[in-house]
């Protein structure tokens, strides 16, 4: 009888120590809320498009934090699916086509001498990237305009192209080089082939 | 003597330097057009100042610099401009670039020269000025501008100063050529450097294949009072680099991401030198230069005084070029040049050699073999970088690695792709690499004024939504008040006699308002229903309200005319 | 006129892996002559097998992998794995030991990590290691050479006696007087006599000793010639050879009758290929000369620990294999300091 | 069948196998391989844990405070893993002993303690129970497979030592396939159950990929529309 009483006895204590020491590290060593959404929100590509079905870039970075998919971000794509799928320890996913196609990166031009000056496109632009004002010309700043095409639909006259950034000297990048020799031994000194160096 | 020191690694590939020294500089055929490129240094491109149709003076200014670091341009002959947009032009991209087109006259008419000859009366930053306006960039290769490295200011003390003659790039002999030729001109160049910097110690690094230059230099040195050391230094490629000569010369390092400056050094071209000279002595702007013509398919493999904006097959016609045999064009050093596809485009300011190689000359790179790790690249690195391991993480595409094992130290000299037993095209996959760094950087750059312009505007809507607000509140509040005191002062006006006919009127008018705001509403969930948009649910809360008040106005205004009948 | 559009550097050395792979196969030549001289035909036949078995296997995996066969046969790669494995084997071994172990060498510790270049492990010493492992017996029996069994090379099994031993199973009859322990294994299992008494006792070590120190010497030669020709550097082999003199020499010191002394450390068994042809090869090691060091110090020390403490006589393979798996530790901490930063990086970066 | 327990069948049987794809329970699974009949023994006791578990677990899943319930989980394992170890030291004390330590350490699969928490403890009882023994089925499958692999190279035999688990009669279901078989130690020795397991797996990716790529070639034919579900941010 009496061992039995001390084994209680024991166990009660050891419970009660390993207790105190697992509710003291709960507090001393609680880890701060990371701010997630922050983590996320940084991930995403900000062009505020809505592509996503939230209205912009933050609000779908919270619904992801609270477990939605990662993968309706079309002008992130895929780059941006595999960041969020590391970031958040989930499985990498290809993009959700519902939402649409990851596209080249593109900016909104205006046809100027088509544009009546209805300032409907300012309004629809999430960045301010619009200048213009009533009955006069609009025109995008495009070191401002994130490709996300909120402008193209109000626009009453379709005066508005979706244009990708044309490739000059200084924004034109070295391509990857081939670099895995799936050839057969007479392409043998043919490796420029190879190289993708040619344009 | 100074003392030598020495940088980590290296090469030595064959030199190629006799065939291109045989015949002394020669002057290049006048071309029909010239094509000037707005963007040859490194920086802001130039602004044009003419327009398609001007005639212009050889030496005449055709673009100014915009921005602090940017270069002049100035046209290299007489003639009129007949285009101004894109062209072909040296760039390892091969794309289209803007380009002033002059279309030549050959009357090779003068535009007043306007030297300076008592430079050492002026003050220094006129005379800097005049150097900014000659449109000088460094010779040697890379463009920088020439008039920022002397107009350090206050922030630097310049202890050294070194000139570079290393020319460690095999083929090229265009620096060779005009220390043999023009060594004056260069010490003059060398002495407007030194009255603007005031170092205590002038350098000439040269490499030690170059015995006639070095006796050249020597003799032209002697007959000056300048404190210059000539030294001499083995030849092993990457010497001429401009951190690697500083290490060899002085044997110290310029910290990761800081200038020469910061250590006290500026280095200079010989060819820069001799422009300078030009520039304040005889007042000629940079509108020319000394390339070197070589590779086995050409006949003449000489160094020819070129005009800048001269197109490469004016050049390559005039050294008698076997377009058959040519298989590689490439501008610049087999190890960094860039190799062209199109023979149009022009020399620019620094553009110091022309290879016209033929295939057994620089046969094709057989395919890439895998890496085995075998450390050779290691070796011979001049940055002492790990550039096997750079290269799995360029091809893995982990670039966080990659900067972590200082990837953007590397100075893309080729040295490692020189040795690579397994033919891997490593500058290509460090340059892919760094291209993506850069682009990623831009691009979260400008997601992040994305962001920042996104709340901006919301924060803007959100303000304006507040103030509309407010406004309305205060108008309600005004009409409140105004509606108590009428109210009040209607009481007090009825306090004896009633107006029931005004006082049905009223009703009767509030019944009518409320059924039209129904009927609206009623008409708006229609709308709404039939085009399925969102928030019909919302229409049809606001309908039911109104239903309830209208029939709470008709009740009230019926109530009313069955009390007075 | 087609003029083509590449990255610089436009000239490159012509220094292909091939010939890296060829002058490696040069290198092994005076090891291959000396074990033929001591122990007969037995070397040679091991190795054509090892070689045809190789290539074969290899020509298998890159036509399974989908790779162009000829282009990556040529490089040598597998010959070399081949040679050394071969070498490193009793020379009088059942054929399908040698064949068990290019398989194990090409296929799994290879091709099945991605080819040449991705493995972390040299393919010869995991063959080894797994016929070590698997075949006890056979890979302990090498058969004594000449200088033990008569006074010239004419008492060694001739070559169709040596074909039938490999191939036909163990010919009972001639391998009595063939087979004996190896002078490591001789010093471990010494049965309570004192090194001096070993020495003097059996006749592996008091009269055959001199072959293996014979042994020894071609690959050293081996080995300076690859340093002379600039395909490896001296840091493993040196840092390899030097702790194990060390460590053998301070113990020997201490207790003489107990330990080995040190130079049959460094001239009896592996010790000298491993150095030379195993420690520098580069796809498996450490890649900056430091850490060529750091993973040289790591092999001589753990050969040394296995020998001496461990239950294996020898352990060449053992230590190499461990510290290929340090090497990419290694490799992160042994980073060359770059031009123009103060310390050199250290760890892996970039990662979370 | 009901198309759930289909799915939880598939998925403990193939798509999500405990040691082919999660990975659990590794040790075990290297440690006793050496032979079909340890193999089939681990099994067994593997899945009757699981299964017991599984159910005990789904059971109580609404009484389980959150903040305890591993603690809990680890303890209903515990009790089947005794009761387990008990009946193999009455019924088959040989093999008991071969097994040893592993039949304790069952507690600490992953396997176990994994399928516990991620699904018996957020579903109902059936679904639990068939998902714990699916996926015992699909870890002994494994087990056995790698047991036959060590066993035919290491020994050169199969079935050999079943009267462990069977009785006397099985004792003459041993097959020899060679004779004189000289033994492949490396096969019986755990190196060579990471290369068998390794095998495995990549044998298990090849058939999803093919698979996969015969979907994806009948598939190609059909294309969905696209329905965009786009939100305007802006006026």
């Amino acid at each position: 009888m009496t061992t039995i009483v001390t084994a209680v006895l024991i166990l009660l204590l050891l419970a009660l120590v390993f207790g105190l020491i697992l509710g003291f590290a709960a507090v001393r060593f609680r880890v701060e809320g990371d701010p997630i959404v922050e983590q996320i929100d940084a991930l995403l590509p900000q062009t505020q498009c809505g592509q996503c079905g939230y209205p912009g870039c933050r609000p779908y970075a919270e619904a992801i934090s609270n477990g939605d998919a990662i993968n309706k971000c079309p002008p992130g794509g895929q780059s941006t699916i595999e960041a969020l799928a590391d970031l958040l320890d989930r499985e990498v996913v290809p993009l959700d086509s519902e939402h649409g196609e990851e596209q080249p990166k593109t900016v909104a031009y205006i046809r100027e001498d088509e544009c009546i000056g209805c300032t409907k496109c300012i309004q629809a632009c999430p960045v301010d990237a619009i200048l213009g004002a009533a009955k006069q010309m609009h025109t995008v700043i495009v070191s401002e305009c994130t490709g996300c095409d909120l402008c193209v639909e109000p626009c009453p006259v379709d005066c508005i192209d979706m244009l990708p950034l044309p490739v000059t000297p200084t924004n034109w990048k070295w391509p990857a080089p081939v670099s895995d020799p799936n050839l057969i031994l007479t392409d043998r000194g043919r490796g420029h082939l190879l190289q993708g160096g040619s344009q | 003597m100074t003392r030598l020191y020495s940088f980590h690694g290296g090469v030595h590939p064959p030199e190629n330097k006799r065939q291109s020294l045989g015949a002394p500089i020669r002057q290049a055929p006048l071309p029909a057009r010239l094509i000037l490129p707005l963007q040859q240094h490194i920086g802001k491109p130039a602004t044009p100042l003419v327009a398609v149709g001007d005639t212009v003076l050889k030496g005449q200014k055709i673009a100014e610099p915009s921005g602090h670091v940017s270069a002049a341009i100035h046209a290299p002959s007489s003639g009129s401009i007949t285009y101004i947009g894109l062209q072909p032009v040296p760039h390892a991209s091969g794309l289209e670039s803007p380009c002033i087109v002059i279309e030549t006259d050959g009357q090779e008419q003068w535009i007043e020269r306007q030297p300076l000859t008592d430079y050492q009366q002026l003050d220094k930053q006129a005379l800097i000025r005049h150097i900014r306006n000659a449109g000088i960039a460094g010779l040697g290769g890379a463009g920088f501008p020439t008039d920022i490295k002397l107009n350090l200011g206050r922030d630097h003390i310049v202890n050294t100063l070194i000139i570079n003659a290393a020319e460690c790039e095999p083929y090229i002999t265009a620096d060779d050529a005009l220390m043999r030729e023009r060594p004056d001109e260069i010490l003059s160049g060398i002495e407007i450097i030194a009255h603007l910097l005031q170092p205590s110690h002038i350098l000439i690094g040269i490499e030690d294949n170059k015995p006639n230059a070095i006796k050249a230099l020597r003799d032209a040195i002697r007959a000056r009072k300048l404190p210059i050391d000539l030294v001499v230094v083995p030849t092993r490629y990457p010497s001429g680099g401009e951190k690697q000569l500083i290490q060899l010369l002085t044997g110290i390092e310029v910290a990761s991401g800081s200038i020469p400056a910061d250590v006290g050094i500026v280095c200079q071209n010989v060819g820069t030198a001799a422009a300078i000279y030009r520039a304040v002595i005889l007042g000629e702007p940079l509108i020319s230069r000394i390339v070197t013509l070589t590779g086995f398919a050409l006949g003449h493999r000489q160094n020819y005084e070129v005009l800048i904006g001269t197109p490469f097959s004016v050049l390559l016609e005039s050294a008698e070029v076997d377009r058959s045999r040519m298989f590689r064009l490439v501008m610049g050093g087999p190890m960094m040049g860039i190799s062209i596809e199109d023979d149009r485009i022009p020399v620019i300011k620094t553009t110091n050699c022309i290879i016209a190689a033929t295939r057994e000359e620089m046969p094709p790179s057989p395919p890439a073999q895998p890496c085995i790790r075998c450390g050779m690249c290691e070796q011979v690195c001049p940055a002492s970088l790990l550039p096997q391991q750079l290269f799995w993480f360029a091809k893995g595409r982990e670039f966080d690695k990659a900067r972590h094992h200082n990837l953007f130290d590397c100075i893309e000299c080729g040295a490692c792709a020189y040795v690579c037993p397994s033919n891997i095209p490593l500058v290509q996959h460090y340059r892919f690499a760094k291209s993506e760094i850069r682009n990623e950087e831009a691009e979260q750059l400008k997601a992040a004024q994305a962001r920042e312009r996104f709340e901006a505007r919301q924060a803007r809507l959100a303000r304006e939504e507040q103030e509309k607000e407010q406004r309305r509140k205060e108008r309600a509040e005004a009409a409140a008040r105004e509606q108590a005191r009428k109210k009040a002062e209607a009481e007090q006006a009825d306090a004896g006699e009633q107006d029931p006919e005004a006082e049905l009127k009223k009703l009767k008018t509030a019944a009518s308002i409320a059924r039209t705001k129904l009927k609206k509403a009623r008409d708006a969930l229609k709308n709404a229903q039939e085009k399925g948009l969102d928030g019909t649910d919302k229409l049809e809360a606001t309908v039911l309200q109104l239903e309830q008040s209208a029939q709470a106005a008709e009740q009230a205004w019926q109530n009313a005319t069955g009390v007075q009948h | 006129m087609a003029l083509i559009h590449l990255s610089s550097p436009h000239v490159s050395k012509a220094n292909a892996t091939d010939r890296v792979m060829r002058l490696v196969l040069l290198a092994t030549l005076p090891a291959l002559l000396a074990l033929t001289f001591f122990f007969g035909w037995g070397s040679l036949i091991q190795l054509c097998l090892a070689a045809t078995s190789a290539l074969l296997f290899e020509a298998v995996c890159l036509r399974l992998r989908k790779r162009p066969i000829l282009f990556f046969l040529r490089d040598g790669s597998a010959l070399v794995t081949a040679i050394l494995l071969a070498l490193a084997i009793p020379p009088f071994a059942p054929w399908w030991v040698v064949v068990i172990g290019s398989f194990t060498a090409i296929v799994i510790a290879k091709h099945l990590y991605g080819g040449l270049g991705n493995n972390p492990f040299n393919p010869a010493m995991v063959a080894y290691a797994l016929l070590l492992i698997s075949f006890p017996v056979e890979m302990t029996q090498w058969n004594a050479p000449f200088v033990l069994i008569g006074d010239s090379w004419k008492a060694l099994a001739s070559f169709p006696e040596s074909l039938m031993i490999i191939f036909s199973g163990v010919n009972h009859h001639l391998i009595d007087a063939y087979t004996g322990a190896t002078p490591l294994e001789v010093l471990k299992h010494r049965g309570g006599m004192t090194t001096e008494e070993v020495w003097r006792n059996v006749p592996v070590l008091s009269d055959g000793v001199f072959a293996w120190y014979g042994i020894s010497a071609a690959w050293l030669m081996g080995g300076v010639f690859l340093i002379y020709r600039k395909v490896i550097t001296w840091h493993a082999p040196f840092a390899m050879i030097s702790i194990l003199f060390l460590l053998s020499s301070l113990f020997y010191a201490g207790d003489p009758s107990n330990f080995a002394d040190p130079f049959v450390h460094i001239g009896v068994g592996a010790t000298m290929m491993c150095a030379f042809f195993i420690a520098t090869d580069p796809v498996s090691c450490a890649t900056s000369n430091r850490g060529k060091i750091v993973f040289g110090i790591g092999v001589g020390a753990l050969i040394y620990i296995i020998r001496t403490w461990g239950s294996f006589p020898d352990a060449a393979a053992f230590a190499i294999l461990l510290m290929n798996l340090a090497a990419p530790f290694i490799d992160h901490y042994t980073q060359p300091r770059s031009y123009g930063h103060r310390r050199a990086n250290r760890g892996i970066g970039g990662g979370r | 069948m009901n198309p759930e327990l289909r799915k939880i069948t598939l998925d403990g049987l193939w798509h999500n196998n405990p040691a082919l794809v999660q990975l659990l329970g590794l040790c075990p699974l290297l440690a006793v391989t050496g032979s079909v009949v340890n193999a089939i023994g681990l099994g067994i006791a593997t899945t009757v844990v699981l299964v017991g578990s599984n159910l005990t677990v789904s059971l109580f899943r609404h009484q389980v405070p959150e903040a305890v319930r591993l603690p809990i989980f680890v303890m209903i394992i515990a009790a089947f893993v005794t009761a387990i170890e008990l009946l193999m030291q009455a019924l088959t004390y040989e093999l008991f002993l071969i097994l040893g330590i592993f039949i304790p350490l069952i507690v600490t699969n992953c396997a176990i303690m994994g399928r516990a928490d991620a699904f018996a403890s957020r579903n109902p009882v059936p679904a639990a129970v068939v998902d714990g023994l699916m996926m015992g089925i699909g870890f002994s499958i494994v087990l056995i497979l790698l047991g036959a692999m060590r066993e035919a190279l290491g020994a050169g035999t199969l079935f050999s030592n079943m009267h462990l688990l069977f009785g006397e009669t099985a004792r003459s279901w041993q097959i020899t396939l060679v004779e004189n078989y000289r033994g492949f130690l490396f096969a019986a020795l755990p190196p060579g159950a990471f290369v068998g397991m390794g095998l495995l797996i990549a044998l298990k990716n090849l058939i999803d990929a093919k698979l996969k790529q015969r979907i994806e070639k009948s598939k190609s034919t059909q294309t969905d529309p696209v329905a965009s579900k786009r939100v305007r941010i802006t006026g």
